[in-house]
């Protein structure tokens, strides 16, 4: 009988679950009619899957490593400058991804210092994987910070006072206590940055146009050959997110 | 000594949390902390148990100075109001995480775990989850997980705020039991003056930052040495008087002089002083009243039926309204009748 | 005294930090050797920031005005299928952008029904503003649900309640108590819906390459023109989103 | 009658919070709903309210069915433990808003909301945010709030559990004077016994989802109805006893025979009934205990200080220890005597 209450709302957001899950079973029920075996095994798509195996896990491995340690400073302590902190970590979300390829690229491009020094030492930052990897990680990683910021702030702080005072120093209680109880959304964040950094275009596109990811050679060949002939490469890379996504839940 | 607190001062910002507070813990003693929220008692756990550092002054372990000491190397448990058990470990592996960070060797280590929950009487709660226990079962848990290092001293934080009546005086009941079993130097802080009285050795009442009173629960509840503690450990009635003459002290309460032979106050004659009786201690004249020496003439307003007893309100000359606890029999309202009272259960409290 | 407990950490966070704001100062100490005016008038600019500033905008409202009921609900009923409905919002998150762009091409393109018929009736669904606005919508609406949603879900039930008791009815509790409450973080799922809108690169690129939008445009330039030819209209595009950030705050 | 439910029962999925309450409440009654938590208090509250729509049963308010009437047309007004303020409205567009779904004038609502603002003693707190205010003065302004649109049933759920004592005790005396100016009718949902005798006109008293007892303070405390109320309304203490005749019920404590010339019981000779009196209605023989007409020998166990009181535990013959509170020069450990009972005080349960 409460039903009907919420009949406007429902209605509203039925449209836009609508549309969101309407492209989604037209691209696979298309996918019926392409080769998609034939497709993934030309050289230039085995280069393509080989090359984002590699960057997105790197990427994400990096926005981890450094990111989570970020997200238990900033739920924990509050210190001056806290606000700007805040507004650097936003910064890459909030960013046009083309504009923040063209950022790197001023940054760390053949001809700035950086990027000249490290093309001498024989490790080019633009066009090159690691490039891809720097694209990646600029716009994936504030995913895993703000999720695992949530997860740590959901976590009472006590808990982490009570292995103080069992014996604990505070290292070996954020990995008796704080991990494992912000173990759920920190996962949640490390798939939203692989799936964001395997799924990467405006940025690669800028810094790292070759070599080809998944994504760039998907342009590449939806500018040659239409639809019908990115069909499988793009269903390899939904294929290899979802995977992801199930085999982390 | 065991605990020592030399006056510690704290700070948020420009706010005094807690201000110039000295007091300590004998070894085995239970003492209450007792204040109403917001009186600075959580800082002073902080402070002690090593989560924050004092704005100024010293906090001692066993005569050691351990102000800048981590939390981690100070041996003193805190169990707190809201459950900090451990939701991913066991019941067992919350009980033996303090051991493990001493270094207990792991078959000594099932020994103190068994003992302890032995002690909670939790014995067949080993493998469970907290998720599975019951509010009163977390409660033994946490007292079990924080004795079983042998702390130097427990601190126990509003432990059974959270929990209904009932359970909260089971619980009371069995703290004083492991106390008195174990023999840990324990401080019991409460908002809750009938917890803090039935529980503690001595207590220590906090108001607004500051210590209003240290003493034995008795004392300080007959004989209260401010006017805060002296409302704030149990019903309170207040009338004036004004003090008429010294050596012996005598006030007159609205038209009724009244001498005091015991009371020994710095008043000058001529002041109006508060005094102070609580609602049990005052009877309605009649045959017997050998202790009480004193009378009030008074109106019956009110009497509500409380169950347990009733409530008389009566109004005295003053124009002060009183509350008296009766058993049985209440008189009626509108009578008037002579109020019994002692000098032993009156307090008077000099102006200012 | 308390700092070094979290020297690691600290050190770990900076260089995410570090590398997040390094891009963004070489690009801005960059902008003085170009003459941004001049840049910004050519006509092909001028079209790109028109597109942008009139898409963008929709593509939000259309996110906003179906999103937010929907997040109402998600933070308040519990139904069946109400994981699949999680899932459904979640999916563009996890969805490349390029094959957002593919998939939206397989359900409205130019020789699909519902793409033929729109058409037919003079508003083709790719290659047009339209098209920019689906592939925005698709890309960019989860941000506002989810952050309505946890805003919403930050509402105390009880004041609903109380406000029904006190003789309001659903629709006018919700506009009394919970859309007031929840405003801030409806407002900071609105500006990142905005921002991921007015960058939308990847499903832009597949679903109308033309007319070009900013994110288009200097993709295009950027490759006749190299890094000087676009940091004119980069800075632009990261000026309005920028402004849009400021003014709502 | 104004509020009726009748055989109410609500599941949560499979669990059945509720099953078969009935209970009613007349016109300006005060009826406290007591009972532990998880006893199924907050879904009846809801119930009440129309949050939820029961599984079985009705709802009648004013005689009429309202079960599948929605909140907002119940004129059920409710404060909860947890406040409710609006946090973005000041206190007076916080009482206002009932007044305003009711389309009372803006001049006449400006007249409502400064007479319930005084009523609550908060009148320069008009344009103040609940953020700015005290704990007590936020449960204040809820009341306020609840009672302006002037409901026909006012629901207090569990209003003062957040609080302190000190504050829950001034809050509580507070919202008997102003049930008293108002006269609405209220249901007083609580788990504290104490704070529901003292309020309440009447007691509806829960257990696990069923009604346990329904009847005024002083009769379910001296005479409960079933083992769970004794308990539950008051400290008490329980010994087995066997019948050993019936016409008078006469059972033996131990070694001694109880004749009980009042009670009629039916339970059958040979049988172990369970016998229930209360701590302070037991005394040490002595002198003067005219109404203790029965007697029992005791060995003194423990005392302790309570500072208010002495709690002396005692055992008697079967065994089973009980609790004595005794106001001053309490007996010495170790010392035999004969404790005064009186059979009027005494409760008698039988088997199952």
């Amino acid at each position: 009988s409460r039903t009907p209450e919420l009949l406007v709302p429902a209605v509203l957001g039925g449209l836009i679950l609508l549309y969101f899950a309407l492209p989604f079973v037209a691209f696979l029920s298309r996918t019926g009619t392409a080769n998609v075996v034939a497709g993934l095994s030309t050289p230039e798509s085995q280069t393509a899957i080989r090359n984002s195996l590699l960057t997105a896990p790197i990427s994400t491995a990096i926005s981890t490593v450094l990111g989570v340690p970020l997200a238990y400073i900033l739920a924990r302590r509050s210190f001056p400058g806290k606000r700007l902190v805040e507004a650097v970590v936003i910064l890459p979300l909030i960013v046009p991804p083309v504009v923040g390829g063209a950022m790197i690229i001023t940054a760390v491009g053949r001809f700035t210092p950086i990027g000249a020094a490290a093309t001498a030492a024989g490790i080019p930052l633009t066009d090159s994987l690691v490039g891809v990897i720097l694209a990646q990680t600029f716009v994936a990683a504030p995913f895993v910070i703000i999720t695992a910021r949530a997860g740590f702030g959901a976590v009472d702080e006590r808990l982490e006072q009570a292995s103080r005072s069992l014996g604990y120093g505070p290292l070996s209680t954020f990995w008796n206590v704080s991990l494992p109880l912000a173990r759920g959304a920190i996962l949640a964040g490390v798939i939203l940055t692989f799936a964001r950094a395997i799924g990467e275009f405006g940025a690669t596109m800028m810094v790292a146009y070759n070599p080809r990811t998944m994504p760039t050679r998907i342009w590449v060949d939806f500018i040659t050959g239409g639809i019908d002939a990115i069909v499988p490469l793009a269903l390899a890379l939904l294929g290899i997110t979802l995977a992801v996504l199930a085999a982390v839940q | 000594m065991r605990l020592e607190l030399d006056s510690l001062t704290h700070r948020y910002g420009n706010e005094p949390a807690v201000d110039d507070v000295s007091f300590g813990l004998e070894s085995g003693e239970l003492v209450a902390l007792l204040g109403p929220s917001g009186c600075g008692k959580t800082t002073l756990v902080q402070a002690i148990a090593g989560h924050i550092h004092p704005t100024a002054g010293r906090v001692l372990l066993r005569g050691a100075d351990v102000t800048d000491v981590p939390a981690e190397s100070r041996q003193v448990s805190v169990v707190f109001q809201q459950s900090t058990l451990f939701p991913h470990m066991t019941v067992s592996e919350n009980v033996a995480y303090g051991l493990a960070a001493r270094d207990t060797g792991s078959e000594r280590r099932d020994e103190v775990v068994s003992e302890y929950l032995e002690l909670v009487d939790l014995r067949d709660q080993r493998g469970a989850y907290p998720s599975e226990l019951s509010g009163g079962q977390r409660r033994r848990v946490e007292l079990a997980r924080a004795l079983a290092p042998q702390p130097d001293l427990l601190v126990l934080d509003e432990p059974l705020s959270a929990l209904d009546r009932t359970l909260r005086e089971q619980l009371r009941d069995e703290i004083a039991r492991i106390q008195r079993e174990t023999g840990v130097t324990t401080l019991f802080v409460t908002h809750d003056q009938e917890e803090a009285m039935t529980l503690a050795d001595r207590l220590v009442v906090m108001n607004d930052g500051t210590v209003s009173g240290i003493g034995e629960p008795r004392t300080l509840y007959e004989s209260p040495p401010t006017p805060f503690i002296a409302s704030f450990l149990g019903r309170s009635n207040t009338f004036s008087a004004t003090v008429i003459d010294q050596q012996p002290l005598t006030i007159a309460v609205g038209e009724t002089e009244i001498t005091l032979n015991g009371s020994q106050k710095d008043v000058s004659t001529g002041s109006t002083v508060t005094c102070h009786v609580r609602p049990r201690d005052i009877s309605f004249r009649d045959s017997a009243n050998d202790g009480a020496n004193l009378s009030l003439a008074a109106e019956i307003t009110r009497v509500v039926d409380i169950g347990t007893h009733y409530d008389v309100t009566v109004r005295i000359d003053t124009g002060d309204e009183l509350v008296v606890e009766c058993a049985g029999n209440p008189p009626a309202v509108g009578e008037s009748l002579s109020l019994a009272l002692s000098e032993r259960q009156m307090t008077v409290f000099g102006p200012g």
